[in-house]
């Protein structure tokens, strides 16, 4: 291992919550040294960039990048386009696997860069709105109410105003991570990883700065029960004036909903929302109505019922602006992130924008103020709705029937759409006068409506419009429903399950997050989540994750939201709210290495990402993972020793971390209080995985919730869930549960028989459980080490 | 060009090399000149002719089979022997010359797909195209993979399993 | 025009030189306020993403995105790779304008964050070394010490802690121009424009903070003449130990000089760069040595002449590992931008890590300490340099002529070589006993070792190492000069030259700088600099570019440096330095629109761009620009209305900036003392203009020194230049003189009677000259405008 | 693959979308279908045969020719006239459905692209490509450009000669 040298604490200088950055700024001067005293600070306090390579090298190490080159040349100066095939390196030098490295660290710094531009932002307008000392308090069940922050800045924040330095850390951290991208910087793929899990880091701490300044200034939940909200197209009103808003920033809808309650409209008004934006409102205000995940987006701007479109940023469609002027809809663009080459009204008197827009002399507006978004959002809503019904109204099947006749049946469709989904088959069959093809795709987003094989279409047929239309006929009841985001885990909660998911009693946490890149539409989302929930984990969710496990209903005709409560433990399904409320997924892990093992936080990031590795859990599962977010999520989510399971188009990311079960020197461990080297079981066997089918996936989560800490007891139950699934999916007993026995004891009452004589094959001889599993180095090597560099 | 050559998923197209375009003779060439062939069979191909296909295909050349997906359970069913991996799994293990194989008696040096997702493939067979010079891989999809050394064309379903036939064959 | 409705001042929150962020960090209250008063404040302070997008949009219509796909693919996110040709749309709505232009903000976000992150750690090092208080006094000759911060912070930094808040707003705006490469953010081309825009002028910005406090803590010239210093691979000494520095960041090497010094070592050990590195170690200690540009690179790696190689940041070929490697040669590592794969032996003892590189028991080392990189680099280099000396030394030419004739001419070498240049010829002529041809590619690196050929070899031959050993036996002399960087232009030449540039008596200022991405070699750059010169237009230099034209020489001998003098004005040959200072470029402008024209600057950034869009006849040539800093520079350039000329490779950059001829509508000017519109000229005709060759591209320049502001004079004097280099290379009157004549005195006396026959041919009319010409709007307009907002 | 057709410079493979590959009888028939051609000759055949060539192809149909880079230089020494244009102010200008063409007939059908320089020409391509579905493009140079709709194959100089003599050649 060549990375073995640097442990030092980190010098007086860097360490900003001491004297020199006290300010007068709000005329008082806070004294943050009493509380945390330099004493307690662990050695990484606002880690550069190389601070943590050493922890980095001891994951990547064990998991390996896997590269999938996702295209053979680089195209990134003007030396290129350099041909990296055959081992050839580039006109800079940069070979093909220092190259997806590359690629992915650019990924995850603009994944980074959205959830920070984002919390940025918000917190400016929240600040703006509520001022600088405005408290944050997440009430009396949370007292660590940001545990990345804490670990990452060794600060807890008390006021918004204290958030900022925490995001003037994470921005420069993130100028040196980008810059690292540019040719000629650095060479090798493991640097570049480290690298991106640092953007990873950054990424998660800018997603807790976020969702901690509204919850905290918007009032939203602070990790308590949370309703029940409306989901789904079904649920709008198309009869009343109908806003869509479209993104993650939740100012402009609140400036909506603010609006409507001021003006006391809220009955004579839709306010719905698309991706996180929705979520987010729906936090502030349950009256606020969900369309749907992502993949809603085109099929609801196409179905016409929305008449202002009002958009803030990520997960847009670019080409918003067009498609809502299709049928006459008015865009709204509200952030610097989406600026659609639309005039900038911020500062026009608002009757001027109405008359504008309603008159149609402009396509759309510019406007930054969340408060003149709202006003002018409704006034133009109301304004429009009635000359547009026409256009909210259902074509003629007959209609729809004869376009399909038109296909030619190139097959252009199909092998351009993602999926590969049967576009021309549902097509073709529509031309005979059945739609069921049409409403196969249609229903859980199994089609989520790209647009790219309308793109495709020789003949120009408007699929998405007939996709649209022949549901909206056929599937009459498009109501569900969502736990509205219900943002931490409380200190209360995981005093309460700490230990049982230390031990393995609770068999693990389950993450479903992130967008809808999926395969087979959101039903095999939900119905992996009905399957851990079944089986007594707990079920964490966010984002159009959570949407999608809404749109699911059993047989009784229920969703999961509707079977399941919402707090974190067994069989909790627990909405944690929107993007960038992810940042609570590791922060549970984190508080249960805090309140659980009383291990400190502040400048302690190693110690607790140790301890979740190897004790803790949890698997994170991002089955329609499709944007650089997700890319940075996953990635930081890794760092703090969490695995991540993605589905198939994961693999165009271009990057995984896994394990090699045949290596067995990979998975020694240390066990820090017997002070031994000792054989580990490869638990957990991947970091970042990409599953074929949500059968293989579903085994998989399983088995990564093993943990080198498990008793036997927490063993044998995981164990024996991962049989079952095993066999429930593959018909077998997996070969390689003989890895995971260390005594007899490890093994499930049910399986017994058939696993002794799996193990009896093998030769297998029992082993002592680990008293302390890390990776860290022993106490005395540290020690001495500390020694050796003064 | 060639429709047939077209990748499958026409973006898939990675740079300036493309996989060869063989016809089930040529297939068969290279399974004769191969030390050490793999087929891995994915699910795609549950349950359908073209799996049956498949087994005869390595039970013909005697060639393990690795399963992905849950392709294992719909083999086990059919009564054809295999081991169960992911396909990024057995992709990761292919890549490392020194990876005993299968059978424990060293790599792979041809691999042969089939019933793979597409765009899942074509990554899988990236990785093997760029990090495992030790490695042939041909695919027995109706898909023109580029990222493989060699593929058949795009075909429709009947001339497809005609492919296939010709290969399982024992003449 | 859609976007003429934001003029407002910034609101007093933004202004954060007022009370707000007074700090108390170094036990002093420092009062801004009396200097900087709010009120000569201009309206756009601290610029946030959209603020100045009027301004881009002015020079967005007229200057028109002309885009060349590199790729007809997007593969950035996991819905793709998505085909956008034939009009179609991506996944996320994309279309393949937007998507280039996406992809040009995304070069200019990391060729900004490059110069930023390099800003950011010399800033962080020399406050560690000098404090926060040292003085930043660029001596009695400039008061203007900082002109783009002066415009974009509106605020005068008076010591090295000054420069902090400017890097944190930079880093802020960073985040969210990266965030916009999301995918599903930004829709439109023009605004991702105005985006890369912005990300151009935090560059400049960055660029300046960083040369800024490296020549206030370091000493380095403030603008003062400069030495001329060796440069060459001819000047080192192989006998002695040398240690070779690569990148951009001065502190590695000042930490080595300040060794050597120490230990009174100075005349015992080489101490030599490469890239910018080199040039700003010469502005430290002119007793170092420049090898070249980075061009030289991988020929002085291959040449075994380096013991030590010492990496920085940026321009670093990504395996000098491996190729150092090679020859036995050590490399030290020494920021986060660059690690390797190395081990952190930062907290290491010295002479613990010297023992382990001399004994290779290590492949090399990071150190992330200037002065320990110093003490170990010279220290291994003393010890090693004896054991390598067989390496330095030439090997036969007859084993080079048996290697040639290996070669089965199969052609590939020049397919992929980024240039086609004739390296198979080379081979064969070798193989025959001639290696002229060898000689011709190695001269004024027409070859610039990029390494593709010999990555492409069939019969893998070490082309490069043959190239160089070949050139190293013919090549005796290769020792030029080159003047050291002297910083900023002085406000004293500005007071001199302003007028004379404004009106056009001084024909122009022409700026080579970047890269050496050269279609045909550096002697290309260096004879247009000597026809300018000869022309007497002022000639800046910076970076690469001024080491190109250092290694040139007339017939007499002489290095242009040696013939021009260093100071800013007509005749004057000006090295800035290294790429930092290319700040100063944009710099001087700031200050002719200031000094001579009294504009104010702070918070004034549209005005002042105006100015210099059509008055100051400057020009900027990256004829070589390979990188996303090139691309970064070159847009934060064009923001301030200042044209660039790029090599044929700048077409891979997808997007130019071109303007219409034959549209007169697009050259509306306002005439603000006049209070009317009127037809102006095509001047300057376009903002960033690729050229094919060298021959045309000095025409271009030329013509792109016109302004709407030269007096008739000046336009005399101007014209007179482009039409004799356009009758030098073309052989007849440009065609579009017509154009530029506005009244006959503007017509060159040589060529009055042939001008006056174009005119009469186009049924000419005299047209009376502009009294102040402006994209702004009239005075009146804005003031009524404000009113509006209120 | 057809070694004539891969792009000269191998990386400017940019997509699914390639050039079709002519002979100087179908780049016969592009020209004699098209209403308004253009040829734009680059500095790359400079006092070449090529160039003189390119004129005569230009005289036999009576095209207008673009001189790019500084080539116009040497066509007027040649008694060619041309009319000067960068290369990327021509190719801007023929993207514009409404350009009046350099006969100030209205914008070109069909381009001939010769002697300009490789790699930039299929930058001026692409962008033709992308955003000029009014124009089609072909190239006459000896390089296969994959960008252009149209184009010669790779070849050595003796055949290329013989193709521009071919297209040339008055019958
Ligand atoms: S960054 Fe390197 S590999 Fe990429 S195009 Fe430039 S030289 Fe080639
Ligand atoms: S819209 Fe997209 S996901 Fe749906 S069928 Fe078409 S290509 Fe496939
Ligand atoms: S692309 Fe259009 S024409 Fe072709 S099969 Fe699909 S629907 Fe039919
Ligand atoms: S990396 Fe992406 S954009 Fe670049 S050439 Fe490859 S597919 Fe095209
Ligand atoms: S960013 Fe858009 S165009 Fe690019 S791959 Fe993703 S969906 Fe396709
Ligand atoms: S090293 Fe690069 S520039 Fe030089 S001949 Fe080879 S490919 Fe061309
Ligand atoms: S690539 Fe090698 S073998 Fe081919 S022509 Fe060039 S030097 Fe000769
Ligand atoms: S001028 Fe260009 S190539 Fe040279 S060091 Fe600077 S950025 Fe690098």
């Amino acid at each position: 291992m060549i990375l073995e040298n640097k442990s030092k604490a980190k010098e007086l200088k860097d360490d900003f919550w001491k004297s020199k950055k006290i300010t007068v700024t709000t005329g008082k001067i806070t004294d943050e040294t009493q509380e945390n005293s330099t004493e307690s600070m662990g050695p990484t306090l606002k880690p550069s960039v190389t601070d943590l390579r050493e922890w980095d090298m001891k994951l990547l190490e064990r998991y390996t990048p896997f590269y999938a080159p996702f295209c053979d040349m680089c195209c990134l100066c003007t030396y290129g386009k350099c041909d990296l095939t055959g081992g050839k390196k580039g006109a800079c030098g940069i070979d093909i696997e220092a190259q997806q490295a590359r690629f992915v660290l650019l990924a995850c710094c603009i994944g980074s860069a959205a959830h920070s531009g984002h919390a940025r932002h918000l917190l400016e307008y929240l600040i703006e709105q509520k001022g600088e000392d405005f408290p944050i308090d997440m009430g009396t069940n949370i007292d660590i109410e940001a545990p990345i922050m804490r670990v990452v800045m060794g600060k807890r924040p008390k006021t918004l105003g204290d958030l900022k330095d925490a995001l003037d850390y994470l921005e420069e951290q993130m100028v040196h991570l980008l810059s690292a991208c540019h040719t000629g910087q650095e060479g090798k793929s493991i640097d570049f990883e480290s690298k991106a899990l640092h953007a990873g880091l950054m990424d998660n701490l800018g997603k807790e700065i976020g969702d901690l300044a509204q919850i905290a200034a918007l009032n939203m939940p602070k990790g308590g029960d949370a309703p029940l909200v409306e989901l789904g197209m079904g649920t709008i009103d198309k009869e009343k004036p109908v806003v869509l808003c479209i993104g993650h920033n939740v100012a402009p809808g609140a400036g909506i909903v603010d609006y409507l309650e001021d003006q006391e409209l809220e009955d004579d008004v839709e306010v719905c929302g698309i991706c996180c934006a929705a979520l987010d409102i729906t936090r502030y205000n349950p009256g606020a109505k969900v369309v749907g995940p992502i993949s809603k987006q085109l099929k609801f701007i196409r179905s016409g019922v929305a008449d202002v479109v009002v958009v803030d940023e990520q997960c847009v469609r670019t080409d918003v602006l067009e498609e809502a002027r299709k049928n006459k809809a008015c865009v709204i663009a509200t952030t610097d992130k989406i600026c659609l080459g639309l005039p900038d009204l911020t500062d026009e008197d608002a009757d001027k924008i109405v008359k504008q827009l309603v008159n149609d002399e402009i396509e759309g507006a510019l406007i930054l103020d969340p408060d003149k978004v709202g006003e002018v959002a409704t006034r133009v809503a109301l304004k429009i709705s009635k000359d547009r019904e026409a256009l909210k109204k259902l074509p003629d099947l007959q209609e729809i029937q004869e376009m399909a006749k038109e296909c030619n049946q190139c097959g252009w469709c199909v092998r351009v759409c993602p999926n590969n989904h049967p576009m021309m088959e549902a097509v073709t069959s529509a031309a005979e006068g059945d739609f069921s093809k049409f409403q196969e795709l249609y229903e859980n987003d199994v089609c989520y409506t790209c647009g790219r094989c309308e793109q495709e279409c020789e003949v120009d047929l408007p699929l998405i419009s007939m996709l649209t239309k022949v549901s909206e006929h056929y599937t009459k009841d498009e109501k569900f429903n969502v736990r509205a985001g219900r943002g931490p885990v409380q200190d209360v909660e995981i005093r309460k399950v700490g230990a049982p998911i230390v031990l393995g009693d609770i068999p693990g946490v389950i993450a479903f997050v992130g967008c809808t890149n999926y395969p087979e539409g959101g039903e095999d989302v939900a119905k992996m989540a009905e399957e851990f929930l079944e089986r007594n984990y707990i079920v964490v969710t966010s984002g159009c994750g959570a949407m999608s496990i809404g749109e699911y209903r059993d047989q009784e005709g229920n969703t999961l939201y509707e079977r399941y409560r919402g707090d974190f433990d067994a069989k909790g399904l627990v909405n944690v709210g929107s993007c960038v409320s992810n940042a609570h997924i590791p922060g549970a892990c984190i508080k249960i290495a805090n309140i659980f093992a009383k291990k400190p936080l502040e400048g302690n990031f190693e110690e607790i990402a140790d301890y979740i590795l190897n004790r803790v859990g949890a698997c994170g599962v991002a089955w329609g993972a499709y944007s650089q977010k997700a890319a940075a999520i996953a990635t930081g989510i890794n760092r703090w020793g969490i695995p991540v399971v993605v589905g198939p188009h994961g693999t165009k990311y271009r990057r995984l971390f896994l394990g090699r079960t045949d290596q067995p020197e990979k998975w020694k461990i240390n066990d820090l209080r017997a002070g031994e080297v000792i054989d580990g079981e490869p638990a957990p066997e991947h970091l970042l995985y990409a599953a074929e089918n949500r059968e293989e996936a579903t085994v998989v989560i399983a088995k990564l919730c093993i943990r080198p800490n498990d008793t036997s007891k927490g063993r044998q139950i995981k164990l024996n869930h991962y049989l079952d699934l095993h066999k429930k999916y593959f018909g077998t007993l997996p070969d390689d549960v003989v890895k995971f026995v260390r005594t007899e004891k490890d093994i499930p009452i049910t399986y017994k028989k058939e696993v002794l004589k799996l193990l009896e094959e093998v030769g297998w001889e029992p082993k002592a459980l680990p008293q302390e599993p890390s990776l860290m180095k022993f106490r005395e090597e540290k020690a001495s080490d500390k020694g050796d560099s003064k | 060009m060639n429709e047939r050559v077209i990748p499958w998923q026409p973006t898939v197209i990675a740079g300036p090399k493309q996989a060869l375009l063989v016809t089930p003779e040529t297939a068969e060439m290279m399974i004769v000149k191969a030390k050490r062939p793999l087929m891995v069979v994915g699910p795609l191909i549950n349950d359908s002719p073209a799996q049956v296909l498949a087994s005869k295909i390595t039970e013909k050349w005697n060639i393990p089979i690795v399963s992905t997906g849950d392709a294992f359970k719909s083999l086990t069913e059919a009564g054809v022997p295999s081991k169960s991996y992911g396909l990024v799994e057995i992709v990761n293990l292919l890549k490392d010359p020194d990876w005993k194989g299968v059978s424990g008696e060293g790599n792979h040096d041809l691999v042969l797909f089939i019933g793979v997702i597409y765009y899942m493939g074509s990554q899988g067979l990236s990785t093997l195209k760029h990090f495992a010079p030790h490695v042939k891989t041909l695919t027995l999809c109706k898909f023109f993979h580029s990222n493989a050394d060699a593929s058949f064309p795009n075909m429709k379903d009947e001339e497809w399993l005609k492919y296939l036939e010709k290969l399982a064959k024992i003449d």
